[in-house]
């Protein structure tokens, strides 16, 4: 791979003044699992690298007081999915954490990178989608809020403009009678891309048997990770049933156009989302009536 | 005489068949007789001083690695099959 | 200890009261391996070393019409360029060369291309330079003109009439005999035996069948890796991460044009073959890249390059066809092959027609099969090579008409089973084989005893079935004053085959593993040894040992005579004890007094056994098939194996656990996908989807030691059979499961998706 | 050529300092620089797990780590887990168990699972599966390697 500048700025400031100078010859680096493989494979040409794991506010994890989440962009994923607090209260997203690659990956990947990497298969994204998480991202000109759903704008490529910075992602305090679940497809059990993934949310009512609001986040079935709104605004009211969540899984299969490629033909890809959102939403509500939060390790049948 | 087993791809020089007798102490003694009776047939089995390049020769049923020095009985069995590859 | 390691179980031979064999010493190289000391291809380091990238063609059929390498040459740090003009013309020689004959000028093309590329990744060109990532900048300044020709990726296609020809010259060989006109197709083979058109006539029961099966790599995990130094005084040395030192050094004399003696290979720790470490790829270049720059060169290939430029396993089209009289005895079977032999001749096309039917006694067959050459890379060997593809068309059919017939497909089997006896399709007869007792334990197995319950799941079994080469080996030996012996081997050992092959001398000797120093030497410093593969060393190598430990007991007897004043004739030696009238002395005692007799003994032996044995192997494995999306989960496994006698049992579960699991992988998702040009879309071990830990169980094992006639202890080779069975037993359980029958590996989600719907399966 | 930076760390308890360019890997520095050769290269590209180290702690992919990030980080390779002559009980049980065939991938596996026990000492079979899940075996099918780690897991306790 061609050589490039190294930098490590310890502040935001020196973060986005340096992104600012070099525009897009400069590239970020968090974790680093997506970046320097591409910079490898000639992918991407960088001129300078900004390592940004030395600026405080993206490493940290903070609960804000009104009982949500603000996690720094380059908190590796095993990180956040050994915090009991975080997967009690966002499951979705540590099953997510869980899963991005084997464990070594997981040691460096971030979340923040995961999204700033933007692929439409990104693991992290439809949990952060359904759990409704915020990015804040600072730039020359100050600082503003994109909800994670408007962050991708194709594969590959997002809103930062030159100079932007992720630097943390921004969670809604856990609500009550509340779940939700990550699931994707691949051929093997560990080590590889989503062919399809899904993630639910749902928040029951008081008799715990019906939906009173629910929110699906599909993967690799579009140019960007998308939310599933019609068949969530579906669900609202419905029974929390195996017939009302793969009816919400057909609806969801309309959100999708995905492409056929080497990791799944398109027709198989549209048939997967119904049954993963199927599954996802059932794994979900088992969670809000208060089944066991941790990530589920995925082998076996109904398991992705 | 030993028993050569023909493969169906050389019963063309053994004029259709199947099973012919030779005689010969060693491998080449036994072509040689072959050639004589069906001319060609050295040839297509032996390159040079070894045997072809692709076939081997099964002497009762023991595949050999002497090529044409490979000892022959009189009631010897020999079956010309394809060499294999190796691999594990 | 095998029992907090392994669920195994041994099936012995009565006759068997070994000391040493059976048991399970640590291997004498472990230690070197978990603490991180073993020196690997990758791992020499030597004075003034720099590094070496290759330039790969980027498209899957090409004229190159010309290589400008000036600017590569000109950036800074670069030492040296080469291509194909820097090796001497190859002439069109053939030579065997350890896996059977090649042609000279496809291997030396292969390691550079000479004026056409064959397929996408085919080596052009290589720099060496001060390091790795000077080497690849310089990569990008060569600039190669290509003259585009039509790509063929498919074998059916290359095989038509008039389809476009990769060689102009290349004439189908027909045993021995060349076709008149050019083809894609570069062999056929064809064996007949009895009537089987007749045969067919009156069978109860005909299946005909299809299948297809894709590229798959051999995935060891250490990439191609050498090392070459070309010393001023005309003497070449590579250290090498090989199959065969000695396969190596003739491989890359031949394309240097060099005499052999000028060339010493020094084999490193390999890290994993399954046959894919036989053919050199680098060696050549990093020699001529060392001459120009008067530099030692190494050269490792990046990952994509193996996947692209080294030698998988073929795709192929297959049709079995099979009749049966109404008790199930096969009374005909017919078989259709056409292998992707990939860019150049000489495919494992032979092996496939001989193991088609090579499980059961059929006295009426015909075989056709045909290597045909396609732009893809050039195919070998990968463990028991051409066997896995015609038994998962075998035992898918036999299968078939098991079900058909309401026969367990074990009895079917057994009803039919090849043993002593039995004339082989291609003509040879079967000496003493373990088919029928292997067939017969998993019969009896609790596994396939116990009941498969729950929806969607199934248990399937299948047979394979490899041979046993014997090729030449060889040891040299050094008796040491304190008792112990060091054990030269030529064997290159990536298994664990030290252990395997120095308990061998150490039960002649009657001493300990221990006691036995086993070292892998150069090719200056043993003698002539074949190949690692065909299934051959522990078998042959170990022979080798034997002799020399006989040796090494006359030799010793000879000094006791000496001691005692006796005729070297009165002396015994049992359980290591030298002993005549009332003289007994030890082993190791009399190592003790060897320099005071003449000095100490040196024994050595080269060996070419004869013997040419078999091996076979049963698989019984339950699956759940998820109806929703294709997927396959492997709930249980069991591999049986007619192992003949169990050197180091660890080892020969290792190989029957390892074997399955790469069937496994197989079976279920490994498969080179290329786009229309011929391009390789997935060459990373992300998406060329090898089995990880969390996608296989437990491997259980039976090792069925019925002994070889052809080995003192009746050693048998058991690399290979392993992966032969999963794909077909997998297949029939899939089958059993969700009533679809997969004609086309791997059965990934997709595929068995799509069967199960187009069966009217599941809801979806 | 690219500029050389200055970095200082720790590796394998010893402070180390060396220089590499900024597109160096950690586990190319280790191997070549460092003459750590224990660390192995399978695909240089995070897929494999041949190159797994631990830093501060944690394993990661030494192949997907610049070696300019290890500034002031302690890192361990498979050379630092036999201590004073003695073999980890993982390599005990590799040995004993023949978890290992070519033995390639066995530096990955010993830190992984030693990263694994360190955490989980009594880790199950599915667990044990899937934290190794990055790191590739081609020879073994992974039985004897899981029931090493198992072995290991309980002669640590007897030891504790």
């Amino acid at each position: 791979m061609r050589d490039f500048e190294y930098q490590a700025p310890s502040s935001i400031d020196e973060a986005v003044a340096l992104l600012a100078e070099h525009g897009d010859r400069a590239k970020m680096l968090a974790g680093g699992t997506d970046i320097i493989v591409q910079l490898r494979e000639g992918l991407r040409d960088a001129g300078l690298v900004v390592d940004v794991k030395k600026i405080p506010e993206l490493m940290q994890i903070a609960w804000r007081d009104d009982g949500g989440l603000e996690f720094g962009a380059s908190v590796p994923c095993h990180v956040i999915y050994k915090d009991e607090k975080i997967i009690d209260s966002y499951p979705a997203l540590t099953d997510s954490a869980k899963i991005i690659g084997g464990w070594q990956i997981q040691g460096r990947a971030s979340i923040g990178g995961n999204l700033c990497n933007s692929s439409p298969a990104a693991d992290s994204i439809p949990s952060l989608i359904v759990e409704g998480a915020a990015c804040r991202i600072a730039g020359p000109t100050g600082e503003r809020t994109v909800p994670v759903h408007d962050f991708c704008t194709g594969p590959g490529t997002n809103c930062l403009t030159e100079g932007e910075l992720l630097i943390s992602l921004v969670l809604p305090p856990p609500a009550k009678s509340a779940g939700s679940r990550y699931m994707r497809f691949i051929p093997r059990n560990e080590m590889d891309i989503a062919v399809v993934g899904a993630g639910a949310w749902l928040r029951l009512d008081e008799s715990g048997e019906s939906v009173e609001e629910a929110r699906l986040g599909l993967a690799a079935v579009a140019p960007t990770p998308l939310s599933a709104d019609e068949a969530a605004a579906w669900l609202q009211g419905k029974p929390a049933t195996e017939e009302s969540f793969s009816e919400a899984g057909d609806m969801a299969r309309k959100a999708a156009s995905p492409i056929s490629d080497m990791r799944g033909p398109a027709d198989y890809r549209v048939h997967l989302v119904g049954v993963l959102v199927k599954r996802a939403l059932t794994g979900a509500v088992g969670r809000a009536r208060g089944g066991d939060r941790n990530p589920v390790i995925p082998v076996g049948i109904n398991r992705c | 005489m030993a028993i050569v087993h023909i493969p169906p791809q050389m019963q063309e020089l053994t004029g259709g068949a199947a099973e012919v007798e030779a005689e010969g102490g060693n491998l080449r003694q036994l072509v040689a007789h072959l050639e004589a009776a069906f001319p060609g047939f050295r040839d297509r089995l032996t390159r040079g001083d070894s045997v072809a390049p692709g076939l081997a020769v099964s002497i009762d049923n023991v595949v050999t690695s002497r090529g044409l020095l490979a000892e022959i009985e009189t009631d010897s069995v020999v079956h010309i099959i394809p060499a294999i590859s190796g691999g594990s | 200890m095998s029992d907090n390691f392994s669920n195994s179980q041994i099936i012995k031979d009565p006759g068997d009261n070994y000391k040493t064999l059976g048991t399970r010493p640590v291997r004498h190289d472990g230690v070197d391996k978990v603490t991180g000391r073993a020196i690997y291809g990758n791992d020499v380091q030597l004075q003034g070393l720099i590094e070496g990238a290759i330039l790969r063609s980027p498209v899957a059929h090409a004229r190159i019409k010309s290589i400008d390498t000036s600017a590569a040459e000109a950036f800074p740090g670069v030492l040296a360029v080469a291509t194909s003009a820097d090796f001497p013309d190859p002439k069109d020689k053939v030579a065997d060369l350890g896996e059977g004959p090649v042609n000279l000028a496809h291997l030396s093309a292969n390691c550079l291309a000479r004026d056409k590329v064959f397929y996408k990744g085919q080596a052009i060109a290589a720099v060496a330079a001060r390091d790795v990532h000077i080497a690849e900048e310089a990569l990008s300044l060569i600039k190669v003109e290509y003259e585009l020709l039509p790509v063929l990726t498919r074998v059916l296609d290359a095989m038509k009439e008039g389809s476009p020809l990769l060689h102009e010259d290349l004439r189908t060989n027909e045993m021995g005999k060349k076709a008149d006109t050019p083809s894609n197709i570069s062999d056929h083979l064809h064996f007949e035996q009895g009537d089987p058109d007749t045969a067919f006539e009156n069978a109860h029961l005909v299946v005909e069948r299809e299948f297809k099966t894709q590229t798959v790599h051999q995935g060891y995990i250490e990439p191609h890796v050498a090392t070459a130094h070309w010393n001023q005084d005309g003497h070449l040395t590579v250290w090498a991460s090989t199959q065969g030192a000695f396969s190596a050094r003739e491989q890359t004399a031949e394309t240097l044009a060099l005499p052999v003696s000028k060339v010493k290979v020094i084999p490193c720790e390999i890290g994993g073959g399954f046959g894919g470490k036989i053919p050199i790829y680098l060696e050549p270049v990093a020699a001529v890249l060392s001459r120009k720059s008067g530099r030692p060169v190494k050269i490792q290939m990046t990952r994509d390059g193996v996947f692209e430029g080294t030698g998988p396993t073929p795709a192929s089209f297959m049709r079995i066809k099979v009749g049966v009289d109404e008790a199930g005895k096969i009374l005909a079977a017919e078989a259709w092959l056409a292998y992707e032999t990939g860019a150049y001749p000489g495919g494992v096309i032979g092996p496939g027609c001989m193991c088609v039917f090579s499980c059961y006694d059929i006295e009426n067959a015909r075989v056709d099969g045909f290597d045909v050459c396609v732009n893809k890379p050039w195919t070998k060997a990968y463990r028991a090579p051409g066997s896995t593809h015609v038994a998962f068309a075998m035992e898918s059919v036999v299968d078939e008409i098991a079900a058909k017939l309401e026969m367990d497909p074990i009895e079917l089997r057994l009803l039919n089973a090849a043993k002593e006896g039995t004339k082989r399709v291609d003509g040879p007869v079967y000496p003493r084989i373990g088919l029928v007792e292997t067939l017969e334990a998993a019969r009896d197995h609790d596994h396939y005893k116990s009941p498969i319950e729950g929806p969607n799941r199934g248990r399937g079994m299948a047979a394979g079935f490899w041979f046993n080469i014997g090729l030449k080996s060889s040891v040299t030996a050094h008796v040491n004053n304190d008792g112990t012996v060091t054990l030269l081997e030529g064997s290159t050992d990536i298994g664990g085959t030290r252990t395997s092959i120095a308990m061998q001398l150490a039960e002649t000797l009657g001493i300990g593993a221990e006691d036995i120093n086993p070292k892998v030497a150069d090719t200056d410093s043993v003698g002539y040894t074949d190949i690692t593969g065909g299934s051959r060393v522990t078998f042959a190598t170990g022979l080798a040992a034997i002799e020399a430990g006989k040796d090494i007991i006359s030799q010793m007897k000879g000094r006791a005579a000496m001691l005692w004043e006796c005729e070297e004739g009165e002396v015994g030696f049992a359980d290591a004890v030298f002993s005549q009238d009332s003289n007994s002395i030890t082993f190791a005692e009399l190592c003790g007094k060897l320099s005071s007799t003449g000095g100490l003994i040196t024994a050595r032996a080269s060996v070419d056994p004869q013997g040419f044995t078999n091996g076979f192997a049963v698989h019984i494995c339950d699956i759940e098939v998820d109806p929703e999306t294709g997927k396959v989960d492997i709930l249980r496994y069991t591999a049986l194996q007619d192992a003949g006698k169990a050197i180091h049992p660890s080892y020969v579960e290792g190989q029957m656990q390892g074997g399955s699991v790469q069937g496994i992988g197989w079976a279920l998702n490994e498969e080179y996908l290329f786009d229309e040009d011929g391009r390789m879309l997935n060459p990373t071990m992300l998406d060329y989807r090898m089995p990880t830990a969390l996608d296989v169980p437990m491997i259980d094992t039976v090792i069925i030691e019925v002994p070889n006639p052809s080995h003192p202890f009746g050693v048998r080779g058991v690399g290979e059979p392993p992966i032969v069975p999963p794909p077909p037993a997998i297949a029939n359980a899939i089958k059993n499961a969700t009533g679809v029958r997969m004609t086309e590996l791997p059965m990934s989600p997709p595929r068995v998706f799509e069967a199960i719907t187009k069966n009217g399966g599941a809801p979806s | 050529m690219g500029r050389k930076i200055h970095v200082s760390t720790t590796i394998n308890g010893e402070d180390s300092e060396f220089l590499c360019e900024a597109r160096q890997s950690l586990l190319e520095v280790l191997r070549t620089s460092l003459s750590l050769t224990g660390t192995k290269e399978g695909c240089n590209n995070g897929n494999c797990g041949a190159c797994t180290v631990l830093m501060n702690g944690v394993p990661v992919d030494s192949c997907l780590v610049l070696a300019v990030e290890t500034e002031g980080a302690e890192i361990e390779t498979v050379e630092s887990i036999a201590k004073e002559g003695h073999l980890h009980p993982l390599q005990e049980c590799f040995l004993e168990g023949a978890a290992l065939q070519c033995g390639i991938c066995t530096p990955g596996f010993l830190v992984s699972a030693k990263a694994l026990l360190d955490d989980n000492p009594d880790p199950g079979e599915k667990e044990i599966r899937f934290e190794l899940s990055g790191n590739l075996c081609r020879c073994t099918g992974y039985d004897k390697i899981v029931r090493a780690v198992q072995a290991a897991s309980e002669r640590m306790k007897e030891a504790n």
